[in-house]
């Protein structure tokens, strides 16, 4: 069962990263990176990371991801740029050989052999307690990086047009 | 040392961090105007950049280098690159000065940017552990996009600032899925932690587990590589380089660079731990130093070869600053004590000189509003004292004594040597051949400025701003420093050892 | 009075620093007749100060003399250590008198920049000074390169149409040539570091070790070493950037260029090449003694085809340094004599050449070596000193040039007969171009818009004098000066002679 | 079946998903965004594609997490957001500046800077 839905989940996510690569509409492209941004959610209660789940639909399928098609709107400027083609093709081959040789390699490292996780692991609890004893330091310097977005909107977007 | 015995350690960085909420809340609060707001800010700035050094210089020595479990290692070479960093944001401040390549209104922003980007570059130099080198490089990354492209006359800085997001943001996304792989074939995030892993595990360095490692390497290379500007990930340094405002680049072209050798030092250390004693014994880290080597030769000669044809100072400043970055390599090749201790020579010598020729430039753009290599000709008539400070900058960046740059090209070159074997020396003389080919160029700024006569009436270049006075006030100590560097030395001595 | 206890035993740092401090004066006097006054103080009084010091130096001693020693970087054993023995006090009197010399002719004859032109000499006499009085590799290698700024500025500034490029030539040349000096010098400090365990950069302590040094190594050392002087001296084939440079440079330029810069290299391989890598010397004895016949023909066949006496000049030189490279790869004795004495001859008499070149062209504004014709009636003075120098240069008998060549060609003869021959042929040939030159230049029909020329004035006759006077004393009665240089020479030779 | 509890209900009692499974998703997701970084000239979908490789790092941060039961990756993945969330903000509001003043956001027309 959860096989299946690992299954369908992750050929959503691939297809929704496939689709926000090649619509020639930037509006499309924004929804279908959003239908792969809810499908990786899924994919991490999967994998036991229910907190992480509910951020990225909270963040990134909700924050980021409006913040996105609110640019691609507002500025309403022509964004049916053709792609570059044979870059296409090239890297196509490319990151075909590059999947190969990732997954292959890894495979020689890693065992498949699935691990039974502590009580309660991923949840808001676990992750909270993991967040504030041991990480608390990146965690404040997190705040430093919203605190530059924050004055990078009020610099930039206050900008008088020269 | 767990958290809160960590803090002591910790002060420069608290301080620039306070320096900076102080710098913001005091602008969004109360808005001074006038003179308050225009020399005090910067003097509020500088005060705390000032601070976070006395606490840098006071700094308790500790027995365990390890601090807040393991994020954090201090030891002597970080404690010189955060000295760098601190110095090199402080004479960008003052670079600052006057500037109009910065918007008056929101010069208060940029200084507090500036004191976010020194605190992000003090805890990239002493991060021990995977996580806070991804943290700190992104505090230092998205400060750095969001300042090149401060200057608001035109397009060229938010130009440099979007490319500079786009190659910055893949650079960053690959290094991240580099330290994903790490991650999974570790089990571990702190460097010590990889390091045991690396020299017990046996699936790790033999057969399919040793290529998996190269390769997340390669991919935090690539990181690593984008933030000091080695080739091939130095694409965007013209671009970035040549539209940011220019006391800005001149803190990018010193200060990421400085943090991102140290980086890349205490990786390689982490690893191996025993390239920084014996670096002939590593032999299991003898891809990664052949990767390096590689990336060092081919690094040095790109910058090299490309800043023949450039024309515009700053795109030809910034060619030059990835061939230091191929220098700079060469010392963390070398490895062991010298290596280290030569790259923190180079960084000294090269945030002093490099400092100082962009310097120069922020001065002549002032009154001529170019950086052609054009407006440069007659320099050495229309304004003789900075003139002759960018040639003592030209002469050292070439390596030439009696200048500090020659000084630190040969303890590069040194380390090299000193480690022995013929690719060793290969590489040394690989350095040296292409310190030949920049002569070529820098020669020419030098032709423009002393050999050339200017066409027409050149607007007069003013002496009298911060810029030239730096300019000059840093001409002093890179030719001093070339005849009597024991204090170069002693860097050396003091900041060889790496834990 | 003895000029070393005038100066407090520190007469070479005073000989050195000196022409710099005055040249920063140069530079910042307020007028040029003050600048040129500080140029003649600044070149002069060292002169004084040396021609004081001849009787103090001891011929018949080995070591180095007037020894000073500062630490310099304790920690890597580097030390501000200066001396002169009979190979390099000569080069040092030599530069202190063509510097001068230099200064008092271009008096007056310089419009641009006429005080930064002062100062640039001043500050490329302390480098060239530093280099031959240098006993720290890398005190040594500071002013080697320091003499490079300078003299980049006086051809590039002051030069003449393609001083530009012909600047960058040199400067580019001589830097690739001490890149590999610099890397073979760390390797041997490496070297000296895993024989002893201590850091030194002392000449005397390296030579102390080059029995340890593996012979293939020390072939390697050797010849990254050699690479760089020989483009200095220049051997052919590196000799290329040498007719840009001599033919754009001021006159006073390529008298210090010709007279001067080129004994760095010939010095070089006297003072670093053979006692520091004997073994590997040895093993290049063959090519570089290729090298040196061959610029020694070539260098001649070359002038002989130019229509250009500042080319023609400096192709000579090409020729006359070739002799000097051959002699010290005779490793004889008698060789290594002829190629010292040949050095300073060289210094002299192509010196005075080209000043001959730059007062005709000075006058004319031509220097082809068929603009002119008649000379000898126009201008007896000119006619009558540019003929005796010619006539040093070819190696007449009882001018100084016959001396180091005749030496030379001895100490091959010694080494193998063949190279003597070969060098022989060298001699014919410097004959036929440069009395072809004389014979076009003075004689026959004189050219019609060449009347009324000025002859040599008293102030140009004087800075002829002193060279004449040397080029007739070391042609007529050589002994003092080889004695000089004897038991240096021999001490230089003692790990490489047969 | 070893058993285990972890947060969801669903997820429950079910077997583990293999992580090679995981491993290939996350490396075609990576794949799949550097090529349209690539291939794409808008800055805009230039700034998308660089979300998808920062969520194909996240999948394998989880993954791995799983593999190791280190609560490490779930911090890691956290943090990713956030900076995402930063880079995002940044590289849209410099993409707004520029447009006022040009009209585009074509990477391939920016040439004011030689490139």
């Amino acid at each position: 069962m959860t096989a299946t839905i690992f299954i369908l989940l992750a050929a959503l996510a691939v297809l929704g990263a496939v689709l926000a690569v090649l619509l020639p509409n930037a509006v499309h492209a924004a929804m279908a990176l959003i239908v792969m941004l809810v499908a990786t959610a899924g994919i991490y209660l999967l994998l036991s990371a229910p907190f992480v789940a509910v951020i990225q639909i909270a963040v990134y399928a909700g924050a980021i991801m409006v913040l996105f098609l609110f640019v691609i709107m507002l500025m309403n400027v022509e964004l049916r740029i053709p792609l570059r083609r044979w870059t296409l093709v090239a890297g196509t081959v490319a990151g075909g050989l590059f999947l190969y040789q990732t997954v292959h390699l890894l495979r020689g490292v890693m065992d498949d052999q699935a691990r039974s996780g502590a009580d309660g692991f991923g949840s808001a609890h676990e992750v909270s307690s993991v967040l504030f004893a041991e990480y608390v330091v990146p965690f404040e310097l997190v705040s430093v990086l919203l605190l530059v977005a924050i004055v990078a909107a009020v610099v930039l977007g206050k900008r008088e047009a020269a | 040392m767990p958290t809160l015995e960590s803090l002591p350690h910790v002060l420069p960085e608290v301080a620039l961090a306070v320096t900076a909420a102080a710098l913001f809340v005091l602008e969004a609060l109360w808005q001074p105007r006038g003179r308050a707001r225009r020399v005090g800010f910067p003097l509020l700035a500088l005060g705390g950049l000032l601070a976070a050094l006395l606490f840098l210089v006071a700094s308790p020595s500790s027995a365990e280098p390890r601090f807040f479990g393991g994020l954090l290692t201090q030891d002597p070479f970080s404690t010189f690159v955060r000295g760098v960093a601190i110095v090199a944001t402080a004479l960008a401040v003052g670079l600052a000065l006057g500037s109009p390549s910065l918007p008056s209104n929101r010069r208060v922003e940029y200084h507090g940017l500036l004191v976010l980007l020194a605190l992000g570059m003090c805890l990239l130099s002493s991060a021990g552990h995977l996580l806070m080198i991804y943290v700190a490089i992104e505090i230092v990354s998205l400060t750095s996009y969001l300042l090149a492209g401060f200057d608001d006359r035109g397009g060229r800085s938010a130009e440099a600032g979007l490319k500079y997001v786009l190659f910055g943001g893949v650079a960053s996304g690959v290094m991240l899925f580099g330290f994903s792989l790490l991650f999974g074939l570790f089990g571990d995030l702190s460097l010590s932690g990889l390091g045991q892993a690396l020299a017990h595990s046996t699936t790790l360095s033999t057969g399919a587990g040793r290529w998996a490692t190269l390769l997340a390497l390669v991919f935090v290379l690539a990181g690593l590589g984008f933030k000091i500007a080695a080739v091939p990930f130095h694409m965007w340094c013209p671009d970035v380089y040549e539209g940011a405002p220019t006391p800005f680049t001149a803190l990018l072209s010193v200060g990421p660079k400085a943090a991102g050798f140290a980086v890349l030092l205490r990786f390689g250390t982490g690893l191996w731990p025993e390239l920084a004693t014996d670096a002939a014994a590593a032999t299991s880290a003898l891809p990664w130093l052949l990767l390096l080597g590689v990336m060092s030769t081919v690094t040095m000669t790109v910058g090299n070869l490309a800043a023949i044809w450039q024309d515009n100072l700053k795109r030809l400043l910034a060619y030059s600053s990835i061939a230091h970055a191929g220098y700079m390599l060469m010392g963390v090749v070398a490895g062991g004590r010298e290596g280290p201790g030569a790259v923190a020579v180079y960084l000294a010598v090269y945030l002093i000189m490099n400092i100082g020729a962009f310097a120069v430039v922020s001065a002549v753009d002032r009154s001529a509003h170019s950086e052609d290599i054009g407006v440069y000709h007659g320099l050495g008539r229309r304004a003789p004292l900075l003139a002759l400070a960018m040639a003592v900058f030209l002469l050292s960046l070439t390596g030439l004594p009696p200048t500090a740059g020659f000084v630190g090209k040969l303890y590069l070159f040194a380390s090299l040597i000193h480690h022995g074997g013929f690719w060793y020396v290969l590489l040394a003389v690989v350095g040296v051949l292409n310190s030949v080919v920049s002569l070529y160029f820098y020669a020419r700024v030098l032709r423009a400025m002393f050999l050339e006569s200017a066409a027409g009436e050149p607007a007069p270049v003013s002496l009298a701003n911060s810029a030239a006075a730096l300019a000059v006030v840093l001409a002093v100590p890179t030719l001093a420093l070339g005849i009597f560097w024991q204090p170069l030395a002693a860097i050396a001595n003091f900041s060889g050892s790496l834990f | 009075m003895d000029a070393v206890v005038l100066t407090g035993g520190r007469l070479l740092t005073l000989l050195v620093f000196m022409p710099s401090v005055a040249g920063a004066l140069c530079a910042l006097s307020r007028s040029s007749r003050a600048a040129a006054v500080w140029a003649l103080l600044g070149s002069g009084v060292p002169l004084i100060l040396g021609a004081a010091a001849v009787c103090g130096f001891d011929a018949s001693a080995a070591g180095f003399q007037w020894v000073e020693r500062v630490d310099w970087i304790p920690s890597l054993g580097i030390s501000y250590h200066m001396g002169v023995d009979g190979v390099s006090w000569p080069l040092v009197l030599l530069t202190l008198l063509l510097t001068f010399l230099s200064l008092v002719y271009s008096i007056g004859r310089i419009q641009n920049a006429t005080r930064l032109y002062y100062a640039s000499f001043l500050w490329l006499e302390t480098g060239l000074m530093g280099v031959f009085c240098a006993l720290d590799m890398i005190l040594f290698f500071v002013f080697w390169e320091w003499v490079l700024i300078p003299m980049y500025f006086i051809i590039g500034y002051w030069g003449g149409a393609r001083r530009i490029y012909a600047a960058l030539k040199f400067f580019l040349y001589t830097m690739l040539g001490s890149a590999f000096m610099l890397v073979a010098l760390l390797v041997t400090a490496h070297l000296y570091h895993q024989a002893t365990g201590a850091w030194s950069f002392d000449w005397a302590d390296w030579v102390a070790i080059r029995d340890t040094i593996d012979p293939n190594l020390q072939l390697w050392l050797f010849s990254a070493f050699a690479f760089s002087f020989a483009i200095k001296v220049p051997a052919w084939p590196f000799h290329t950037w040498l007719p840009d440079a001599h033919t754009e440079a001021p006159t006073a330029g390529s008298v210090i260029l010709a007279g001067v810069l080129l004994k760095m290299g010939a010095y070089g391989f006297l003072r670093f090449g053979l006692p520091l890598f004997p073994e590997g010397a040895v093993q290049a004895a063959p090519v570089m003694v290729g090298l040196g016949l061959a610029g020694i023909l070539l260098g001649a066949a070359a002038s002989y085809v130019q229509t250009d006496l500042k080319k023609l000049v400096a192709y000579s030189s090409v020729s006359h340094m070739g002799f000097v490279v051959l002699g010290i790869f005779s490793f004889t004795l008698e060789g290594a004599a002829g190629a010292t004495i040949q050095m300073v001859n060289h210094g002299l008499s192509t010196g005075a050449l080209f000043l001959m070149v730059g007062i005709i062209y000075e006058r004319t504004h031509k220097r082809g070596v068929t603009d002119f014709g008649g000379l000898a009636k126009t201008m007896p003075l000119y006619a009558t000193v540019s003929v005796i120098l010619v006539l040093s240069s070819v190696g007449l008998p009882g001018l100084n040039g016959f001396v180091g060549e005749f030496l030379v060609i001895a100490g091959a003869m010694k080494a193998r007969p063949l190279y003597a021959f070969v060098s022989a042929l060298g001699v014919i040939l410097a004959a036929v171009y440069l009395l072809s030159m004389v014979r076009k230049v003075f004689w026959g029909e004189a050219n019609a818009n060449l009347h009324g020329l000025s002859d040599l004035t008293w102030r140009e006759t004087a800075v002829f004098l002193p060279l004449l006077l040397f080029i007739v004393v070391i042609g007529v009665y050589p002994a003092p000066f080889l004695e000089v240089s004897e038991g240096a020479l021999k001490a230089i030779l003692e790990g490489v002679a047969p | 079946m070893q058993q285990h509890r972890t947060g969801p209900a669903w997820g429950q009692e079910e077997k583990l998903i293999p992580l090679s499974h995981t491993i290939l998703l996350s490396a075609v997701l990576f794949a799949v965004g550097t090529v349209g970084f690539l291939v794409r000239r808008s800055a805009v979908m230039m700034l998308v594609c660089v979300e998808i490789m920062l969520n194909a790092a996240n999948i394998a941060f989880i993954a791995f997490a799983r593999h190791h039961l280190s609560m490490a990756g779930h911090i890691w993945v956290f943090v990713v957001i956030t900076v995402a969330a930063g880079e995002a903000a940044i590289g849209l509001a410099l993409i707004v500046a520029l447009a006022r003043e040009r009209g585009t956001i074509q990477v391939d027309e920016l040439r004011s800077l030689k490139g």
